[in-house]
């Protein structure tokens, strides 16, 4: 498999790119949190893009997606970073329905993809402490009749208080698996957290609540699940740091001070063009590990790590500069380029930062 | 002397037991506890009154200044031993001042005698409240490129232009502002120093929003606004010495304003696992050690400046070094403290984090390498000024 | 298309396998078992005679030259065929040489055709050793700057000057350079490219020792020294096309070759403890994992470029960042190396160390960001080519 | 106590260093080395250099020394780390006196100490493995008629082949204790290696040999002594860095390439200035260290630590950038700037590198 776009890829990222600019740039996210929107994302666009077939890209044909993969779907969330679309994209179509495509059975499959294509929003829960620890799961399921029930405690579940289920990681006899519950079930607290970027997490807790299916393949399905949300995060953050660069080199041909263009300056330019160099290594990893997901690569674990720990040191480094070379009007709410920053940080934190992921890269490889 | 020192400290922290409420002595919870004195002010509290009433009738305000301009008359090791042992007991500061920090070491260098009466004994009483129009919109990092002018006519300046980055200019009285009085010639050399009461016609401010939320800076704008002569500092085109003078105290104080925080090793342990005594982030275990080390290093480094100064060795670009370094320590701490907390950090608007507390700081730090001259500029003077590059 | 390519690929490497010898497909462990060919060498086994001689005949010396130029004839895809069953099976390189790598590529691109017949078929049949005369001590970063004047007399140029860092200077038979003649222009307007027999009388070498101890790199000097005019290349006062041409080549060279090495955790686990198969070092456990980890991916980034280039995209500054951003991978990996091997590393004139081996390979390679064209001088060209700033 | 020199500390220095520039520059480390001599040091000059006081400068005046503390051999240290000068002060003077007053008998102190001020030459062995790991001793001893014997192999010890007596440490009954070996003893065998430095090590091992005497004070005496090791070392790699730079900058001044002197392009500037702020940090450390030694101060352990942090942190930056600065002349081994990152890499791995200490310094104040 090369390491470029197929044409189709590059149509629909096209598209993708033309759609967000015009219906979903900045100004739409700084509406949303201006307006202090109770929803927090925008379900007429959501519904559009829906409509885009973005919630189907990854769903097989057989029932009714568009079995595109998720190289397409990563192009699409590096289009969202671009511009800091929120929408329930990330928890409904890159980590629920990857966990129902993974885990579910047949028939479950061809009720819950219907929902997914449809845009009904799914959240996906399973941290239950501020750091990302995908072994430490103390919710549990117990028998209840023909199905089970969740106890515990979840939080940082992103798009939590709009969701309509829940995909959520709970122990049964020692092992993690994966259930689905509806969120208005019994048993089921949940408060709402504005994050620094703008978007929805909320804590949700499950007092014996009914799960209404459990998935196969158990914790390779959570994990893998887990893998393919990271990667999927990668692709937005070099959206976002490409975007945020792009700004960044632009500001520096344009500002002048002391007479010049602030570009001329050696230490600048220099700078500039070590965050070149590292951004090519994010596009390479990022598209590597999306091609890897498609190609059902065994070592998924290790592809995600890489993808995750490269784009978050990248986006740091990217929107710390931005911010630096910006000067005091970077630092104004009033010029867009914050919002890469805040974004930065959020999705940096989102299924492990790269610390976690570093030091997850060095036990894989047996050190 | 140093005898005559010691028993001064004793007179002193007796002085302070005595006199400073209690409420006084507890740490600072909210900015509103702060007192800045200012024809809009007034008191938080009556302890609060009562000291800053104690402090100025023992003229402790500024013990340093001479007496014909509000000041105590002290020495400057009697004002030092005032400070530190205002620190031990927690005695907070009776006003928090521009004037005193930024605008009296400038007016008792540059100002006439008039001036430095009347100017200096307003800010020790605490009626008038300061504020400092240096930057401009197209002269961030280039200071000196500064476009708001001030013409000549009859007994006044005529003064227009726009200032960004004015701290409270929204709660100041008066306003130091760089003007420009020639542009015929080399930009430096066209400046110069003015006072004005933004009360003047024509003067209005906007206040900023910033990327962590509200701040406390606003745009100033000026819109023929008429300054009487005699409230030019210094000789007319001369201002620029006087802003370079201000500007190596303010960094200075920026720099070295990193602490009496909580150690982020506490923080670390708070908020990450230990194992056998150890944290179990090694990643974050090592940056937070190197953070501590550094910031530990940083501060006997000032310590060495301070006793090289006294042993007669002091140059002026260090404190560029000061700014830089020491800004630089406090933002990759914010980052650790964001690491740290994990999704936690990251709330913005929930009670559990008061507000995003940890977020907002964590953005606002981003600024420190910019404002007071950038890491660039600071970097650009110890090249020119230290190693003659 | 695909499928004949397939077929050639069984081909070549049923050929190889029959006709390389097997002393030629194992590692090489000694710098004198490479074959350089030149008017000097001699073959160092009767095995690498036999290798170079079947390779020449069968013209696979430079696959994808034109036959009468020595070459085989075949396509750049074909080319890269036989490099990859080469790699695969282990085979050796029959013949090391500049004149392959870097003249070839610049008289094939900008020579007249009687200079083509005549260098390059001696090239291939290994009869001629080039090397390169570009650098100047004067003129390190700043290429364009050189000073070795080539002044037209007659039916010569007589060529004075110095240039260093010339590899294997001593070893080499001719050697390719640039000289000025032209010192009234803008500098990059007036230099040639002359091919210098080095027999010829005022050619002299000097051997550089460098802080790893001895290095294939000499100083050339040039004391009136008479070229024919023939061996210009290209037009006179138009060298700097042809030189900027071959520092691209060369620094993707640099830039990707540190492959086929010891994977770094093999060595931190030999070097250091595992305690529950995790390295007991934690802070050398992240660095090597990062450094693995930027290895990794600056090879998919390589795989990248080249499917890009394929797909019709290419840029030529990318260059500068290959060769920037694996030499200092490569630094990297010897500064970890170093603190991996304690004071074992430091070793310098040990049998146990193979005469340091280790300590002389970290200080060598802090050559390689300054080799080739500086860090700074790859960070300028991208942020000027690519970045346009 | 200032964070400045005294008067007298001031004196010492200067002398220091005119005497070193004059009696032992670069030239003659170099001569040493392509000369290949044996002893790899100068008798004569290390006894001008006991005669000018520097090997009794930290014996107290009861045994014959000056009593001028660790403050003047540091500064002594650093003069020394500007001209790369190799002798046996380090062994002899910073770490075997070290030992001796700390842990020696009033007797033994008498009788060591008199060699020690006439510059008979003492190497200190504790090393046994090639990361300094004070905690590993494997070397043992035992009670042999009314002293002990010593049987082990250690490693990197300095000057180890021409030192006439040892400081070893040793395990007995269970705890590390430091005892003092004639080199001329019954089952030594030691073998010189040149190290990248041009300075001396060796291996040395011990078969039943005899052990002279045995130091009070136990594992105190022996960590003490090593954190004094550390912070002399310290001392000396400033001196190695201060020069370093020093060089660097004349060399920014003097290089002209494009027409322009290097030190006019701001890429190099900021790196120089951002030099400039660590090497005054490591300044202060290192200074506030060997005041604590001389304080007798409770935590030197951290001091020690910190110092040697820092030292090794900003000895690898400006090394490396003084060749990176220097360009192909700092590879030449005709430049003198190459023998700095040489000794910069060796004093670094002594005695602990900077990985090792910061570990130390986190684990020292609980974490």
């Amino acid at each position: 498999m090369s390491l470029v776009l197929t044409e189709e890829q590059q149509m629909l990222k096209i598209a993708a790119k033309e759609f967000l600019i015009e219906k979903a740039p900045i100004a739409f996210l700084r509406k949303l949190r201006d307006t202090e929107d109770e929803m927090g994302y925008d379900p007429e666009l959501w519904l559009e893009m829906a409509a885009m077939g973005w919630t189907s890209l990854t769903i097989p044909e057989e029932y009714g997606g568009l079995g595109f993969g998720y190289v397409g779907l990563g192009e699409v969330l590096e289009e969202t970073g671009r511009t800091l679309t929120c929408s329930p994209l990330i928890s409904t179509s890159l980590l629920c329905a990857s966990a129902i495509q993974l885990g579910g059975s047949l028939g479950y499959k061809h009720q819950f993809f219907q929902e997914l294509i449809k845009g009904i929003v799914y959240a996906f829960a399973t941290d239950e402490q501020s750091h990302h620890d995908p072994d430490y799961v103390e919710t549990k399921a117990e028998k209840a009749g023909s199905g089970f029930v969740l106890t515990g405690t979840k939080t940082f579940v992103l798009d939590g208080h709009v969701a309509a289920k829940y995909v959520v990681s709970a122990k049964f006899e020692e092992r993690i698996h994966l259930f689905v519950v509806d969120a208005d079930a019994v048993g089921i607290q949940k408060e709402r957290i504005i994050m620094m970027d703008s978007r929805n997490s909320s804590d949700v807790s499950f007092e014996k609540t009914p799960a209404i299916c459990m998935l196969s393949g158990a914790e390779e399905t959570y994990h893998r699940t887990l893998d393919i949300g990271r990667i999927g995060l990668a692709s937005e953050m070099l959206g976002a740091t490409l975007e945020a660069f792009q700004r960044t080199v632009a500001y520096l041909k344009e500002r002048r001070q002391f007479g010049v263009s602030i570009g001329s300056f050696q230490a600048l330019q220099h700078r500039a063009s070590k965050m070149f160099c590292e951004i090519e290594m994010v596009k390479s990893i990022v598209l590597k590990a999306l091609q890897m997901i498609d190609r059902e690569d065994e070592n998924l674990a290790i592809w995600a790590s890489m993808a995750k720990v490269k784009a978050g040191e990248v986006i740091k480094l990217v929107t710390n500069e931005a911010i630096q070379i910006y000067g005091g009007i970077g630092m104004t709410d009033d010029e867009e380029i914050g919002f890469f920053i805040k974004r930065a940080r959020a999705a940096q934190v989102t299924l492990g930062d790269y610390n976690f992921h570093l030091d997850r890269y060095a036990k894989l490889h047996g050190y | 002397m140093d005898q005559d020192l010691n028993l001064f400290r004793e007179e002193a922290s007796a002085w302070l037991e005595k006199y400073c409420p209690k409420s006084m002595r507890v740490p600072i919870l909210d900015q509103k506890e702060f007192y800045w004195g200012g024809r809009k002010s007034t008191f938080d509290s009556k302890d609060q009154q009562i000291w800053f009433e104690r402090m100025l009738e023992k003229r402790w305000i500024a013990p340093h200044w001479p007496v014909k301009y509000g000041g105590g008359g002290l020495s400057l090791k009697e004002n030092r031993v005032i400070e530190e042992e205002m620190e031990r007991l927690g005695c907070r500061k009776p006003l928090l001042s521009f004037g005193i920090t930024m605008l009296g070491p400038a007016l008792l260098e540059f100002a006439t005698e008039p001036q430095r009466i009347k100017y200096l004994n307003e800010i020790v009483a605490g009626k008038i409240r300061w504020c400092q129009g240096y930057s401009e919109p197209n002269a961030g990092s280039d200071l000196a490129g500064l476009q708001t002018k001030a013409e000549e006519n009859g007994d006044y300046y005529l003064v227009n232009g726009t200032k960004v980055w004015t701290s409270y200019g929204d709660k100041a009285d008066w306003i130091f502002a760089l003007v420009r009085t020639n542009f015929e010639v080399k930009k430096q050399e066209g400046i110069s120093f003015l006072l004005i009461d933004m009360n003047t016609p024509g003067v209005s401010t906007r206040p900023i929003k910033l990327i962590s939320g509200i701040s406390p800076f606003t745009e100033t704008f000026f819109d023929n606004v008429q300054v009487p002569k005699d409230q030019l500092v210094g000789d007319l085109n001369a201002g620029w010495t006087i802003a370079k003078y201000l500007l190596t105290h303010e960094r200075q104080m920026i720099g070295s304003m990193a602490n009496n925080r909580r150690k982020l090793s506490d923080i670390a342990k708070e908020q990450l696992c230990l194992k056998n005594g150890i944290l179990m982030n090694p990643i974050l275990r090592t940056e937070v050690a190197r953070n501590e080390m550094d910031t530990e290093i940083f501060n006997l480094t000032v310590t060495r400046a301070v006793d090289e100064a006294r042993a007669g060795h002091h140059s002026g670009a260090v404190s560029s070094m000061f700014k830089y370094y020491g800004t630089e320590l406090n933002i990759q701490r914010q980052e650790l403290n964001m690491a740290l907390r994990g999704s936690r950090g990251l709330e913005w608007e929930s009670e559990a984090s008061s507000q995003g507390f940890e977020a907002r700081t964590f953005l606002r730090s981003k600024g420190n390498s910019i404002e007071g001259g950038t890491h660039e500029i600071q970097l650009n003077i110890i090249a020119k000024q230290i190693l003659k590059l």
